[in-house]
């Protein structure tokens, strides 16, 4: 499976122009995030799992980012999503990957993003009773918080 | 075979208990100044120092307990972050801190002294201040490291603790990013003159001043 | 203080067992830094195992939104404070791509040696750390641990020469590195490796002919390929696991394509293996460095000598993910770029954070004791887990 | 009766001093191994107060009871567990006639008490009410029952070549032949009594029941102060009398060259070896795993002692007791 296969792959099946940049970057919309990353598995053979992440753009909503591996071929694709502004839901991809569990906890614990369909989310860096997602744009770096300052 | 991960419930953090910074003060910076056998012993020494003669058996005892404890600071192994690697090569083989007859143990109630090496979080700080209640008295508390020291660069994060000063009493500041194991063993052996000072009774000296004992 | 909140959890199970839950870390001798395991056991067995981590979040990533391209590099060292010199080339390496900034090839060559020797001292620091929870502070693995010590001390001798500090480097900058080699530093690199290189077979003699050793690591702590891929480990681990990935191989970066190693791979899953890929991983750093000293090329160190203010590293609108293979495997960086002088956002795709991901998987139907031999072949590191 | 009472407290005396020194001895010993210098400040040169600063500061600290602890169990757990480590050394002759008591049943005697150091270890580590201390203690009686059977055995094989269980005339029968050179039946024996020794002492290879990477300090994982410094001292003079007990089964004893009045220099020399050679083994390798020392114990050990007791047997029914 070479990029240029893959590219065509996606184009047909989902009608979005992967962009080449050392992967291939897919940008799909919210409720076909599972989707794809079906296909991705089963398909493009991508079971390896590197990590995913936010961005928050502010006003412009949170984008959800999600890197893919292919060890065999190589290939990489880096899937991404926006989720509109004030919207915090978005698909879990645990039941593809089990390296998406602590991912989308840390996911949920720095943005707030609620990943339905994860069967464990709590906070995973910071402790339960935090205030705040601390990697929204709204969140001051030093942040006050009592006791400790 | 299929290993699901189990979902145990966590146990609510302790420092929960602590959301009011007033309740906070209670803990802050507090220093036991005194326990139940180190009061017993002081009286002891009390009535033995007011015996004729009893001065001489009272100050040279004194010479010889804090001789001992200066002697056999047992360090608890108790790694942070960086400067727990500098740490651990200050306990190994070049460094040998064991010359100082310092052994590292695994259990904070063998312990006399805290390295505290490395940055303190919010979330590691009730269990930095719990492992220093586990210890018994005399204890003493190092702080290795400008982020054990102030919060060093990451002063300005919101879950670092700008100082573990602000969680357990410090007897010895050690700077550096991380400090060498020489720059620590200089500090070691500054807690070592400071212990040569400690009083009689269990109870701590007046603090020495910051430049050096 | 409160009372310590005890939480029994009694299930009466199918074996008529009753359960007790216990507690590892955060300060614990086998934690590698701060670490909490919550373990269920049934007996000695190990039936269940909740990872807490976060005791050393550090806000790297918001720190790193919040501080300049010139600044952040000596902080992002502090991700993977053992392997610190390869991640701040991920940084370094994540700003160029995103600038378009070509680096001299001495610098290249540079960056190799020095994320070469810092696998090794990484690697030793490994071995070392291992054998001490195998073996416990009171036993050989002591010894093991002081040896391996030793030979680290020697490798970070090199460092101190080469910038002054320890631990805790500062060596990269945007463009290049920040200091040359000081004379006669190739000499005594050689002389290093080559005696690490004997002490090598040293550790292999002591511990492979070890019964002892091999009862405890073989069939220990298993990851199958697919647990492998689908948690996402990397390094050594997924090495160890049969797959043959390595981002030195993959996709080369800093002139990687101009030397000759071989990606060790081993089939087995298990701590043994994981072992073995890293002994073999020593011995192809040393293999690596001596190529990088011979064909040290000439020429300027930084493309943008002379960096002064802190705001002169401009970069472009964009993004970019840039990983390198670190000691525990692929530390990725992911930038976004909004051209200011500060990262718009910063991601910082920690090894370690995957590894450790892998142990809820692995733990369970272990004993007590094989919990921290597993525990110490993942060689995780807090601040990169945590960041 | 009264000279009997001044001889232990003298005994009880020496030995307290020869413990302290011991640990130094194996502090500097692995300092060595691990390349390193050890104590070296505290009384210069090479630490000689190293012991005694350790002790004194031990003494002074505070003596921490948890809150949830079993109180009456646990403040007694030190004193249980050092009295049988203490009392070994009652039937332990150090000269033809110097000793406290040489019993005519002395290796029973020595092999019955030393394994009660059990109990007190058992009720350590229930009594502190700490999840560590518990599993360290189930492991602790999983060991004991699984090591005392070929510590015992091995210990017998001597006893039936030399034909009877006093220590003294155990040592005269090897006049001729040490047994540790008795052809086969003597090496073997000496091996496995060396073994067994280790997983007595609980020391590493064996030491699961303390082991610093799992069980942070095991049983003693609460104590504090004082009652650390008793569970130390009753471990290292547990250690010291299987050295003692070692040397004269197996090493002859206070036998050797020289005049008589060497032989208690004798003895101890043989008794450092020992524990020389199980601190060498100590800081040497990594400790197993709990089932694999039950196997190793069960599966190997057990019908080997058994074995080379049986041998023994033979061999003197054929041949007749005493040395070689």
């Amino acid at each position: 499976m070479t990029a240029a296969d893959a590219r065509a792959r996606i184009q047909e099946r989902f009608g979005v122009d992967a962009v080449a940049d050392g992967g291939l970057g897919v940008t799909l919309p919210r409720d076909r995030w599972q989707e794809f990353a079906r296909f991705a598995h089963d398909e493009l053979g991508c079971r390896y799992f590197n990590w995913l992440s936010a961005v928050d753009w502010q006003d412009q909503g949170l984008e959800v980012l999600c890197r893919l591996e292919n060890l065999d071929a190589p290939l990489v694709v880096a899937m991404r999503t926006r989720l509109p502004a004030g919207q915090t839901r978005c698909p879990s991809l645990t039941s593809l990957y089990r390296g998406a569990n602590w991912m989308e906890r840390e996911c949920y614990d720095m943005f707030g993003i609620v990943f339905e369909g994860h069967p464990d989310l709590r906070r995973i860096l910071l402790s339960d009773d935090w205030e705040g997602y601390p990697l929204r744009k709204d969140y001051a770096v030093d942040t006050p918080l009592a006791p400790y300052r | 075979m299929e290993v699901k991960p189990p979902v145990p419930q966590v146990p609510p953090p302790v420092w929960s208990e602590f959301k009011d910074l007033q309740e906070w003060e209670k803990y802050h910076q507090s220093r036991p100044s005194d326990d139940k056998t180190s009061n017993a012993l002081a009286s002891i020494a009390d009535a033995i120092h007011h015996m004729p003669g009893g001065w001489i058996v009272t100050t040279s005892t004194d010479k010889i307990f804090n001789w001992a404890r200066k002697s056999s600071i047992w360090p608890v192994t108790f790694g942070l972050a960086c400067c727990a690697i500098e740490m651990m090569a200050t306990f190994a083989s070049r460094f040998d801190v064991e010359r100082f007859g310092m052994v590292p143990w695994a259990s904070p109630r063998h312990s006399d002294l805290m390295i505290v090496s490395g940055t303190v979080t919010i979330k590691m700080a009730p269990m930095l201040k719990r492992i220093y209640d586990q210890m018994p008295d005399p204890k003493w508390v190092v702080s290795m490291g400008s982020c054990a020291n102030s919060g060093g660069p990451f002063r300005h994060g919101y879950h670092v603790v700008k100082g573990v000063d602000r969680v357990v009493p410090v007897d010895v500041y050690v700077p550096g990013c991380p400090p060498t194991p020489d720059s620590l063993m200089y500090g070691l052996l500054k807690l070592q003159a400071q212990v040569e000072e400690f009083q009689k009774t269990g109870k701590r000296g007046a603090a020495s001043d910051p430049g050096g004992a | 203080m409160a009372a310590t909140q005890t939480q029994q959890v009694v299930e009466i199970g199918y074996g008529g067992n009753e359960r007790l839950m216990m507690n590892m870390g955060p300060q614990h001798p086998s934690s590698h830094g701060v670490f909490r395991m919550i373990l269920t056991l049934e007996g000695e067995t190990v039936v269940g195992v909740d990872a807490v981590i976060g005791y050393l979040h550090r806000c790297h990533e918001k720190l790193g939104e919040s501080l300049t391209y010139v600044q952040y590099p000596s902080i992002a060292s502090k991700t993977d404070y053992v392997a610190a010199m390869t991640a701040e080339l991920a940084y370094v390496s994540a700003v160029e791509k995103i600038a378009k900034v070509e680096v001299p090839r001495r610098a290249q060559y540079l960056r190799v040696i020095v994320a070469e020797l810092q696998r090794i001292a990484s690697h030793c620091l490994w071995l070392g750390t291992w054998c001490l929870d195998m073996g416990g502070a009171l036993g050989g693995g002591a010894t093991v641990f002081l040896y391996c010590i030793r030979e680290r001390e020697m490798v970070l001798d090199r460092f101190e020469e080469l910038t002054g500090a320890r631990l805790l480097y500062g060596f990269h900058q945007t463009g290049g590195t920040r200091y040359d080699v000081p004379p006669g530093w190739d000499k005594k690199v050689r002389e290093t490796v080559d005696f690490i290189e004997r002490r090598l077979d040293e550790y292999e003699s002591m511990l492979e002919g070890n019964t002892f050793f091999r009862v405890r690591t073989q069939g220990v702590g298993v990851i199958s390929r697919e647990v492998a891929e689908t948690v996402g480990v990397s390094g050594p681990l997924i090495r160890g696991s049969g797959v043959g990935y390595d981002v030195r191989r993959a996709e080369p970066y800093s002139s990687y394509g101009d030397f000759d190693f071989v990606v060790p791979v081993e089939t087995a899953g298990d701590c043994y293996a994981r072992y073995r890929v890293r002994m073999v991983e020593f011995r192809q750093s040393i293999r690596i460095i001596r190529q990088a000293l011979d064909g040290l090329p000439e020429g300027p160190i930084s493309s943008r000598p002379g960096v002064k203010s802190v705001a002169q590293v401009r970069v472009p609108k964009g993004e970019g993910y840039t990983r390198i293979e670190g000691a525990r495997g692929e530390i990725g960086c992911y930038i976004v770029s909004d051209g200011g002088p500060k990262p718009y956002r910063l991601k910082w795709r920690g090894a370690s954070f995957s590894n450790l991901a892998v142990l809820p998987y692995i733990v369970p139907g272990h004993k007590v004791a094989d919990v921290v031999a597993i525990m110490g072949s993942v060689d995780p590191v807090f601040g990169e887990v945590d960041r | 009766m009264a000279w009997h009472a001044i001889e232990a407290f003298i005994v009880l005396n020496v030995l307290l001093g020869l413990v302290a020194y011991v640990t130094l001895l194996e502090r500097k010993f692995a300092a060595r191994m691990q390349s390193r210098i050890g104590p070296y400040y505290v009384g210069r040169p090479h630490g000689w107060l190293q012991p005694i600063a350790d002790a004194l500061k031990l003494m002074m600290k505070e003596d921490i009871v948890p809150a949830t602890s079993d109180r009456a169990v646990y403040n007694l757990a030190p004193i249980v567990f050092l009295v049988p480590c203490l009392l070994i050394f009652a039937t332990l002759p150090f000269a033809p006639t110097l000793g406290v008591a040489d019993l005519n049943i002395g290796v029973l005697f020595f092999l019955a008490v030393s394994s009660l150091e059990i109990v007190g270890l058992f009720m350590g580590g229930w009594g502190s009410n700490n999840k560590y201390a518990l599993l360290s203690a189930m492991r602790a009686v999983n060991q004991i029952i699984s090591y005392d059977l070929p510590f015992i055995f091995a210990a017998l094989v001597p006893v039936v070549l030399a034909g009877s269980m006093q220590m003294s005339s155990i040592v005269a029968a090897q006049q001729g032949l040490w047994f540790v050179a008795y052809p086969l039946i003597g090496q073997l024996a000496f091996l496995a009594f060396v073994v067994a020794t280790l997983a007595a002492e609980n020391r590493v290879p064996f030491d699961i029941l303390e082991a610093e990477s799992e069980l942070v300090a095991g049983f003693r994982v609460e104590y504090s102060g004082m009652k650390f410094a008793l569970i130390q001292l009753g471990e290292y003079a547990h250690m010291l009398g299987t050295s003692f007990l070692g040397a004269l089964l197996f090493l002859g004893g206070w036998l050797g060259p020289g005049p008589a009045a060497l032989g208690p220099l004798w003895l101890l020399l043989k008794a450092m070896v020992i524990f020389l050679l199980v601190t060498w083994v100590r800081w040497s390798f990594v400790r197993i795993r709990v089932d694999h020392i039950l196997a190793i114990s069960w599966k190997l050990l057990m019908p080997a002692t058994l074995v080379l007791l049986l041998a023994a047997g033979f061999v003197v029914a054929t041949r007749g007791a005493g040395g070689g």
